[in-house]
């Protein structure tokens, strides 16, 4: 161990100067991704954030791991790729509901069907805060701030945890801006929890939704133990209104890949040049 | 032609087992020390259309499509009419069919010699179960001179997963077929040295893959790359390495990225289609310096285009099709021993340059199978030590090379975050142009100034006139040299191998002497000779034959066109 | 009315042969297809089939009727933007499982979740077809009969009737291959139901999955009407085996986009153009 | 200079209004008849970072950046250097800030003159709610001679949703502002005539393609198109067409080609990294022959690159992004009025010859704002009568012009399947190599053989000296060529709008009798230069002048890298 001395949340912030508005939900997240770090005591230089493209997706950089900010939708897929060719480092993929839900909903789905051993956030402000102010996928039908839609979207928002449980996902927890402690403790969950562990997380974007701050008033935090039964969770995912906090199901199964317990073969690149040999 | 080349067809519906035929054929000439092409071509039916195994036997290794045929088998002659394209037939050429088959007036009109044998019948009496796929190996290992006994072990090698008496059918069968003899005397090559290997291009991409040291693939399914997917899936496993199929071709480049980022050499393949997806996030991998290597594996285009025949019409997305300003890697094997060096060349320099490589073979090399010699294996020189970190770690550090140092997870203290948006040393995003022309410049010096030695093409001859190509065109066009030479055109032949960075300064020295230039490539719209009008600054005229596919290039029509093109 | 006299199915087959196996069961599908066609009495002219690639995508090919043979994936897409542009259209969109629930995974959460008034029919053999034989997001888990995954996928398939639901289908119907009369049936239900319809059919691949010939031992039928309620939907969907047929689910809601009322101003581009200047 | 300029900056916080400001005194000039343009300057901040408004007032509508500043206000200088980069001043500029400050040593050795104002308390002195970017308004009408009453109007229209105080707040600095004379004698150009148009090149762009007949829009946002797509949504609303907002831009640009099949013309808008994600299915649309246009407005790149900053570093993808052989148009607007006309050209381009069109816009054009007059529109040509379709309806007919009848659903009798996969005449898939090339060759050549006319590029002057550019390079080039003719260097300037397919021999044509040519660009590598030279043919030198953004080409800049490739 290099890191002797326990670090706190602050040490895992990088020198990078966050780019969002002041105000924005995503810097409470950034606080609860380095607190639970501080909390799992976990080794920097074995950490891997990576995003996609957004507001959201920016905040790799301004934490003190390794980071890979890479194009709009596609962060899921490199942290697969990733977390499957070094399952020893800690990944965790984030982005926002544009990047996960939109242009990402297909890695979504399968990241959820796969059960790769890592954590995904998804930093849901129901809005495109980088584009200036689009409808996302989890925009209420109705929200017509916006020129490209001026009477709303008129489609009915998806359900994140909804969509997670029927793709598959076994651990689905729910997070707010407005409570960094919590979130917090549910990443320190996500991280430890031996499969694909999908956290959403209502972050407000105070400056294309400023109705946003309003979601205070109805966060409600989960009573009791997370649900372990698909059945009843959908009960739930589809009927609620996505602001249930906590840690909501949890059914855990074997992650992907299993773990090989065959040795590997020093003279199995011979073998295959072998092979074509007449 | 001064050249000894034995070409077969074999055609036959989809079920009929032409191709294991062609197989086993190939395999047991290669026992003898033999060389020679399978290409299989198919109809668009899954199952159950026409199939045919077009063979070549040759001693020189030069494996160009057979245009003209000296021996046709066919089962049956409708399945056989869908291939009158390919399959040319002249006054010397021979026909094998069935005693009871009325041959179709095109195939008459071509005026070859006609033997005719009770297939089924033959077949059946040799025994209950038997079929005429593996009578006709018989008659035809007979022609060539192979070992009855070789081609009854490689067909039980083959069939092993069959019912014994499936088995038991087909090597009465190939004793029967054996014992025929044939009142044929076409010339029969004679053999080179054994101790060579059977591949296919795909087969020698992924091996030249692995031992470039490849230990990550990611596959999404595409004719005709999946074949190479599938067989670096077993060789993985066997390595310690990871196979991800992903569920589109955006995740898969990505999966590679990612895997790369984590320090495991990364991989993937596809085709046109595939590739179109996959710019976006090359050029993030450029963007980011993050090495990956990526099989482009030609098939006719536009649009899903024609998907199991080859054509060369990908060089233009594979140059320019990223967008910005974003320098990468292109190569392309020349041919399928060739796809060992060059597939193992291009991950080495992805990773050493830490940038992506898109290698373009085609579906004619990838798909098809030759007997070759030990194909050559690229050798990287011994990497200099590396530099010493001075001061703080800077991922993106303006170095004199262009390259700086690439940490991965785990390395303790060079933590950064790799970025696609501009970025300044550091990594940190910087929207400045001081930051994003230094950048621009890097990226673009590390490949401008390396030293790439002498693969980047194959020279061959010396004359008055270059032919210039790419990749799998090379073996036509050599061969079209040697009708040119033939003729008093004596022709140098340049075979590209790396086509980004273009090594202008060795091409145009390559071309030194010659009074035109020609420019052969495998397409309609004359990519190649477009690109090298644009950066290559040759002082001879330039000409170009573009021949779109999907029927392979032939050497015969090059010599021709090259002939009026310098004579007009 | 152009077409006076009453068609039968065989009038709206084209005279393009099916590049299909012997025994394939698409072949199925396209009969079903023409018979609910003729059942309909639709008009040839005004119904347009679109697809992406795959065996299954080669069926516009085979009816006599408009169609759009797209690229891998995005026949959603191209379906979606027709029917809006051309309300008066009958739009039906159709492909393989690898088409819809892999590469076109996202386009169909999200035409679910659009709800445009069109038809889609998932031809879902489990595998690849066309490319000779990978497994799909709907291969059993310990399917080994490709190279690629030669130990099976080892992944949960999707379960696409559960993701349709959590998506936001309207409308959702399962066929089967072996039952081309039900099939038909269920797509005159599904033409006419106004909103999005997605019907799964099970249509085995004979080629490359011959066990899936047994399940005409399996294939069950849905008893009474279609469950009209997402939790009882939700709790069928996520434990069934798939292999239940008949409309399972219908609980419409207004489709997008919403018929506008607006007569449209003949001057409207005079009126741009003129609010330019100053 | 002979040319009249007044260039003015504003910078300040992201909140502090200086684009309102900015767009304000704009507007008012407008009024009074005057041209001008104004480009938006941010940080990568959405909110609260730094913003500028650059202004330059000049009576020729030739609207370069400026880069050098008559007049700077910087409400605080800590946003100022954020654009030290862009914002050059000299000795003869002025600076305007407020009392309080102290300059940063960089801006006083550039020597400007200062003048000073209390800012924050004359606002506060007019107004309890003023703020200081009416003020500065008022100043800089009063400067311009601009009247108060139209300042205060169109105030009041922009702030119409603000609460009343706000509203009086803003009057009273306009007024309090303009009733300070400031002792500053910077030279204002004339006014032109009023009648004049004040529009963004994106809102041009999207006026454009509605007036050529777009009723179908697919939307996915991104930097800097996404005000395109949101201009064109209440259009088309008033118009009945319809706008989907799509998942991606894979959906997005498959809606367009169902909505255009439905014989519906269609349209998308999107950048760089948008523009690589269609690629793939813009080849169905080439190979299905559906006509679609495309609006890519450039951004730098390579990858995410630098979203809110202008290059022309797109012009490889849009030419040559293509899988397979795919012949497309591409064409590239010159300047804002010019988007009008371009745009809407290639609409009705596209819809004429059955393909996509890619328009090349970019960020700095885009997304500016200028004073223009009435801008020119595509009138096309009556279109002959449709010739009556003899025998059974074949889609993809071989004609003489290569393009065939289009039929729409919906048609009685004239039904097809449009196909991405290579076909014959009827559109039934065909593998053949006959039906392969004469489908490339008919795809090919409708475009090749075309009667584009004269709009292919735009010429100005006749010197020795050719300068050969596209898009929005057009201003600084012909602003360079100014420069170089007052040096004794005519030069004439060939703006190209049309880029595919080129139109090689016009382009001969218009070089001719020059000695040299040099390609001028704002990208990296000369991604104009080495297309130009691969397919011209040009009898002179060819010279590149490259330059990467994010910072405005420079004329002087310009003019004097030519002055030295021509007297090296
Ligand atoms: C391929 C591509 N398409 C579009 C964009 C433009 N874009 C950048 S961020 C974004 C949406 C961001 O929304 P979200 O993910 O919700 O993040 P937020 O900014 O709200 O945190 C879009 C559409 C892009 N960068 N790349
Ligand atoms: C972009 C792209 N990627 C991959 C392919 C190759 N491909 C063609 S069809 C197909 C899968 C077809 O499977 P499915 O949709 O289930 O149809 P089926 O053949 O089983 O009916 C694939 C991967 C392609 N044509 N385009
Ligand atoms: S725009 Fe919204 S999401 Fe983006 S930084 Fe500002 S508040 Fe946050
Ligand atoms: S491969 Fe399978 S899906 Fe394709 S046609 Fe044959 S049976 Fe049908
Ligand atoms: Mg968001
Ligand atoms: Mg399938």
């Amino acid at each position: 161990m290099t890191e002797a001395i326990k670090l706190k949340a602050k040490d895992y912030k990088s020198e990078v100067k966050p780019i969002w508005c002041p105000g924005c939900g995503h810097f409470s997240v950034l606080n609860a991704i380095t607190k639970a770090m501080a909390g799992l005591g976990i080794n920097k230089d074995n950490t891997v954030l990576v995003s996609g493209i957004g507001c959201s997706s920016r905040l790799p950089a301004y934490v003190d791991s390794y980071g890979f900010h890479g194009v709009h939708g596609r962060g899921l897929a490199i942290a697969q790729g990733l977390k499957v060719a070094r399952p020893d480092l800690t990944v965790l993929a984030l982005g926002g509901d544009g990047d996960g839900f939109s242009i990402g909903g297909n890695h979504f789905i399968h990241a959820c069907r796969r059960n790769v051993n890592m954590t995904y956030i998804a930093m849901d402000n129901e809005v495109y805060g980088m584009t200036k102010g689009q409808a996302s996928p989890t925009t209420p039908m109705d929200w017509d701030h916006s020129k490209l839609t001026p009477h709303g979207p008129g489609v009915r928002p998806f359900k994140p945890a909804a969509l997670a449980l029927a793709s598959g996902a076994p651990w689905i927890a729910r997070g707010y801006s407005g409570n960094p402690n919590q979130m917090a403790k549910l990443i320190a969950e996500a991280v430890a929890h031996p499969g694909f562990s999908f956290l959403h997380v209502m972050s407000q974007c105070i400056t294309f939704c400023p109705e946003q701050t309003d979601w205070k008033a109805i966060v409600t935090e989960h009573e009791g133990p997370a649900l372990a039964n698909a059945d009843e969770a959908a009960k739930v995912f589809l009927h609620e209104d996505g602001f249930q906090t906590g840690l909501l199901y949890c059914e855990p199964r074997p992650s992907w890949p299993p773990v090989s317990d065959k040795p590997v073969d020093g003279n199995a690149l011979a073998g295959l040049a072998a092979s074509f040999r007449v | 032609m001064s050249k000894r080349h034995l070409c077969i067809a074999i055609t036959g519906a989809g079920g009929a087992g032409v191709i294991s035929c062609g197989e086993l054929l190939l395999q047991a000439w290669a026992h003898e020390g033999g060389r020679g092409l399978l290409r299989k071509a198919y109809g668009p039916q899954i199952r159950g259309g026409e199939s045919a195994a077009l063979l070549k036997l040759t001693d020189d290794e030069r494996y160009t499509a057979a245009s003209h045929y000296d021996l046709v088998v066919a089962l049956d002659w409708d399945n056989f009419s869908r291939f009158e394209d390919e399959i040319r037939l002249g006054p010397r050429s021979w026909v094998l069919c069935d005693e009871a088959d009325e041959l179709p007036a095109s195939v008459l009109a071509a005026r070859p010699t006609v033997l005719q044998l009770p297939f089924a019948e033959l077949a059946s009496t040799c025994h209950a179960e038997g079929r005429v796929n593996m009578l006709v190996l018989g008659v035809l290992g007979r022609l060539l001179g192979l070992p009855v006994g070789s081609m009854v072990e490689l067909a039980a090698q083959k069939l092993a997963r069959k019912p014994q008496a499936y088995r038991d059918a087909a090597t009465a069968c190939i004793e029967g077929g054996a014992s025929r003899p044939m009142a044929c005397d076409l010339p029969v090559p004679p053999t080179a040295a054994t101790g060579a290997c059977y591949m296919s291009g795909n087969q020698a991409a992924g091996l030249g893959a692995l031992e470039a040291g490849i230990r990550f693939v990611a596959a999404y399914p595409i004719t005709p790359a999946s074949d190479v997917l599938e067989w670096m899936a077993g060789g993985l496993e066997q390595l310690g390495g990871q196979l991800l199929q992903a569920e589109d071709e955006l995740a898969a480049i990505n999966m590679a990225i990612g895997a790369a980022f984590g320090g495991v050499p990364a991989f993937t393949a596809t085709s046109g289609p595939g590739l179109a997806l996959m710019t976006e996030s090359i050029g993030l991998a450029v963007a980011s310096e993050t090495p990956v290597t990526i099989l482009n594996v030609m098939r006719g285009g536009p649009s899903t285009g024609i998907p199991t025949k080859s054509e060369q019409s990908d060089l233009n997305i594979a140059l320019n099709g990223l967008h910005g300003d974003a320098p990468h890697l292109v190569l392309a094997p020349l041919d399928i021993a060739d796809c060992v060096f060059t597939t193992g060349w291009a991950v080495q320099l992805a990773q050493q340059l830490q940038t992506a490589a898109i290698v373009l073979s085609d579906q004619f090399i990838g798909q098809s199978t030759a007997i070759v010699s030990e194909p050559r294996r690229y050798i990287p020189a011994t990497a200099a030590p590396a530099t010493p970190a001075e001061g703080a770690y800077l991922r993106y550090k303006l170095t004199s090379s262009g390259v700086s140092t690439l940490a991965a997870p785990g390395d303790a203290g060079h933590r950064f975050t790799a970025d696609g948006l501009e970025h300044n040393e550091n990594g940190t995003p910087s929207a400045r142009q001081s930051d994003h022309q230094r950048q621009l410049a890097k990226r673009q010096d590390k490949l401008a100034d390396f030293g790439f030695g002498d693969d980047w093409a194959q020279v061959n001859g010396s004359g008055p006139l270059a032919l210039l190509c790419f990749g799998s065109s090379s073996a036509a066009v050599n061969e079209a040299a040697d009708l040119l030479a033939e003729r008093g055109s004596p022709a140098r032949v340049i075979s590209l191998r790396l086509l980004a960075p273009l090594q202008t300064a060795a091409l145009r020295a390559a071309v030194e002497g010659c009074s035109a230039v020609v420019v052969v490539e495998q397409n309609h719209s004359g990519q190649l000779f477009r690109y090298l009008k644009g950066h290559a600054d040759f002082p001879q005229a330039v000409h170009s034959y573009a021949m779109a596919g999907p029927v392979p290039l032939a050497p015969e029509a090059i010599a021709q066109a090259v002939t009026e093109m310098i004579n007009p």
